[in-house]
């Protein structure tokens, strides 16, 4: 395979293909997040019942990684409880920043992006924006 | 005869033929004669300037002199017009600083810049212009990024008293009509500032010939090293402005209540300068001078056309700028419903370097309405081959995002 | 074990043997391997940084962030707080512009310089001062150019909000007694600002140890290249802090209307940034840390006292400062009777580069009651045999200028 | 010869040493001049008739190079009329920069100055300094 198959892997491509997941959701929590080297922006919305996420989506513009990123994340995060959610997004930015090998098989996709430094943090954008917004859910259900 | 062949063994990165080097507008590769003028410094008479009369001393404040002599005759001007720099962005905030601080521009007075700025050209003046309230007006580009001169002096006759403009627009490598303006700008008597950085390294600029009061530019756009860059200004202005940063060789007398400054060009060079930078540079512009440079502009024009008329042809791909003789060494382009960095990305997994994003200029761009997009920049050692190979690449993009097609 | 011998070699121009360089506060020499990866860089990898992502511009970026991490790492602080400059000149600056313009100090405060500063930290504070009205108190040295503590809290405790000294003087090499200093300003929540351009070459450096709010300092000082510079901050102030200068990279989001400003470090890089000079300075400090440092320093300790013993056994001769271990691998004399440019131009001929001149040190030399000194400045590669080439030379200046003795 | 000893030469000492025309003089006209780059400083007096120079000397603290260049120009300057010493001095000037080689004999002494750049400076700045006084006198004697 070569370093650009690696990076847009089949799978990859599908998950950016896949806009099941793409769009506003209406009554719903969201956050922005942006990658200033690159001037990509994600907005986060997520539906949830103060313990469990129900619904996640995303819109925004950005290269297929970050689109793929995306499109998988919201997939995954439904039905998570918030702690199960945050848990799987900081496995996923460690795998990412190269600290951990330990990962799920659909997020595996990502390992080629790792040769790529400046496009890990295209992979990681709306990870790190979902982070944010489950922690502040998380605060004000502790307040 | 000038050709391209002749000089890409001056290159080592460009000899190698491992990359399609297309991003020149960001920072040209380097002949080894300016690598090696580097090294002989630092092997042979590296010493501090101006400061010691030890022979390493003289000989290397007398090459950083003979540095700024060489610039100086470039540009057609005196030696003490040539104020050494970090580089572009460096000397625009130079003069912006010292023209605010130093009351050229004051509350209530108005200047103006072109939405076709590099971020350099842009930013110093919109925040300096905030902190002293004066106002700043916008000159607007055409839908295709040109501006034309009567633009311009729409612009000057609403009473601004200093025009910041770029003689070449790095996103679309627009050339606007630099000469027209500052004569314009002279008759009525606004102070003009030309950002040079992509305009130098192809036009043979004679600063007193267009009449700009202010240039500036960087010296690793035109094959020069990192670090160094030059503004040349107006004598008589440049001994009005208070300096922009204190330090040594910069000062004449100094007190516990008072410091005097040195003359021209010193006074605008505090700290150590990088004596290496401006002997790369000299090297550089020495290096420059040696190719016959008329044929040198028209091959990389006719490999502007060549790579325009190209990228035409290609049904999936959308091309931004006037796409005429404006239109120099930059090419700024889409492929439809895929991001820039993918295309590029893609590209250089073909072995071939162009750049992906905002370029820097944001308001160019969304004047566009377009957020991002791949910039291919041509310099004299590209070949008909290097752009076609970009073109065969660009082609060849469906085989990995298929639904690029699909799209249309 | 440490041994200059073991060194020597690594250095292309002390290697020849042909120059006896004591002129190291104003620049030191360079190792091969500094001058080396500054070749490769252009031979190999030459890009501009953080806008692309082909593969060149992936591994200049990569090695410009990790010559950050590399620095970071020497001065004990994280990557974010490392901004590169053109030298210690623009640190300075950058940080006096930005404290006066963010309103750290406003019309009416107070803030002290002490008079052993060089002009790049005399300077800028003075004129700005000046422009925003706020009072400048100067810390006295004794008449040998020392700084006792108790002379530092007494300014401190007449209400200064900030505090910029050196290190150690680059004038007359004495190191004052900066960690007390910080702490003490630290007690009383004095900003301070730490001018390491002496220092950072000759001491281990721990910025959160010491306890400075800043510290700056330059890669040429330090074995690196030329064009290249340091600015460590504390990472609450930094983010506070309004930018210095503005253009690319600097910047998150530009509109006509506003502009929105990049992370630390960036924020404060503005353009195309000198990527060669940092992975020089980074081979720079990966050199010197190789090097038995504590036994590196004793050497130059050691060279020291033998030159200043070896200077007050000849009669003509003048020293400045206190010679004893305060002072640090400078020593500032004069012969009496003779202009030190005379004395230097006679040691040039006898291959050997000493400084002469006010060393952008006009107040502390004023206070010492001289205009000029010359200056010797030692570093790690010196030996023995050049202080004793340096004093053999000085008992036999009488041949030239025989009127030296006649003085006495 | 050594370089040095081109520099130093021995009637350049001797001017040096020559000390009958340092010093203020009383009801003259004066001027200061100096050198950034090393801190040099000299003033320098004259006395005329408004035609010629009937005294002249010089104060200030310099190396030996700036000290003896003073002191032969002194010398060189009295009985001259104001023409023929502004004359002179662009002669020595024109000389030191390489520009000529026609220069009477005891200026010759300054032939080794010009191998030391950093040194021309200190050669040439009384004479600097006197071309501004004379051509200051000359202007106020035109008006
Ligand atoms: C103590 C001190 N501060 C500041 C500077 C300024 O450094 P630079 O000229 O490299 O900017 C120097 C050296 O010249 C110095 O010795
Ligand atoms: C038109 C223009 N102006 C200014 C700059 C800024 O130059 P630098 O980043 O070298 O300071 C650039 C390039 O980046 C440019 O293309």
């Amino acid at each position: 395979m070569s370093n650009l198959d690696e990076l847009y892997r089949d799978m990859l491509l599908e998950f950016y293909m896949d806009t099941s997941h793409k769009g506003e959701l209406k009554e719903s929590e969201h956050r922005e997040g942006k990658n200033i080297s690159c001037g990509d922006e994600v907005t986060l919305y997520m539906k949830h019942d103060g313990d469990r996420i129900i619904k996640a989506s995303f819109t925004g513009d950005g290269c297929v990684v970050s689109q793929a990123s995306a499109s998988v994340m919201a997939h995954l995060l439904e039905g998570k409880t918030l702690e199960e959610a945050r848990r799987l997004i900081l496995n996923f930015i460690s795998f990412m920043k190269g600290d951990t090998e330990d990962i799920s098989e659909e997020l595996k996709i990502f390992e080629g992006v790792k040769q790529f430094p400046s496009r890990v943090k295209c992979a990681t954008l709306a990870w790190h924006t979902a982070l944010e917004l489950i922690e502040d859910i998380m605060k004000k259900k502790g307040n | 005869m000038f050709s391209p062949e002749n000089i890409r063994d001056d290159f080592p990165i460009i000899k190698t033929g491992e990359l399609v080097y297309l991003d020149n507008a960001a920072t040209t590769q380097k002949p080894s004669c300016v690598i090696n003028s580097i090294c002989e410094y630092y092997e042979k008479y590296n010493a501090n300037v101006h400061r010691s009369n030890y022979s390493l001393a003289e000989k290397a404040t007398e090459n950083y002199e003979r540095a700024r002599k060489k610039i100086a005759n470039f540009l057609g001007v005196e030696e003490d017009r040539i104020i050494f720099t970090r580089g572009a962005t460096e000397a625009i905030n130079l003069v912006a600083y010292s023209i605010f601080l130093g009351g050229l521009l004051q509350p209530g007075d108005k200047m103006a810049v072109t939405i076709a700025e590099h971020h350099s050209n842009f930013v110093p003046w919109q925040q300096l212009c905030k902190k002293f309230e004066v106002e700043m007006r916008i000159v607007d580009t055409t839908d295709e990024g040109y501006i034309p001169i009567e633009s311009f002096t729409e612009v000057m006759d609403e009473g601004i008293k200093l025009l910041a403009f770029t003689g070449m627009s790095n996103s679309l490598g627009v050339v606007m009509p630099y000469h027209e303006v500052c004569k314009a700008a002279r008759e009525r008597e606004i102070l003009t500032v030309l950002d040079g950085a992509q305009l130098v390294p192809h036009h043979r600029v004679k600063v007193d010939e267009i009449g700009c009061d202010f240039l500036a530019f960087s010296g690793h756009k035109i094959l020069g090293p990192m670090g160094i860059g030059v503004l040349c200004g107006r004598r008589d202005i440049l001994e009005k402005l208070p300096p922009f940063m204190y330090g040594g060789e910069m000062i004449d007398k100094v007190t516990i209540e008072e410091t005097t400054f040195n003359v021209l060009p010193y006074k605008f060079e505090a700290g150590t300068p990088n004596v290496e930078g401006a002997i790369g540079l000299a090297k550089a512009i020495e290096y420059v001078e040696n190719i016959e440079w008329n044929d040198a502009v028209k091959h990389v024009m006719s490999l502007t056309k060549r790579l325009l008329e190209g990228l035409a042809s290609i049904e999936f791909v959308e091309i931004y700028g006037p796409g005429d003789d404006r239109q120099h060494s930059i090419v700024s382009f889409n492929v439809k419903g895929l991001h820039p960095h993918d295309v590029a990305q893609y590209l250089s997994s073909r072995k071939i370097a162009v750049r992906s994003g905002h370029h820097c200029a944001q308001p160019q761009l969304r004047r566009l309405g377009i957020k991002a997009s791949c910039r291919a920049s041509l310099y004299i050692y590209n070949t008909k081959d290097d752009v076609d190979r970009l073109l065969r690449a660009l082609e060849e993009i469906v085989t990995v995002f298929p639904w690029v097609m699909r799209n249309e």
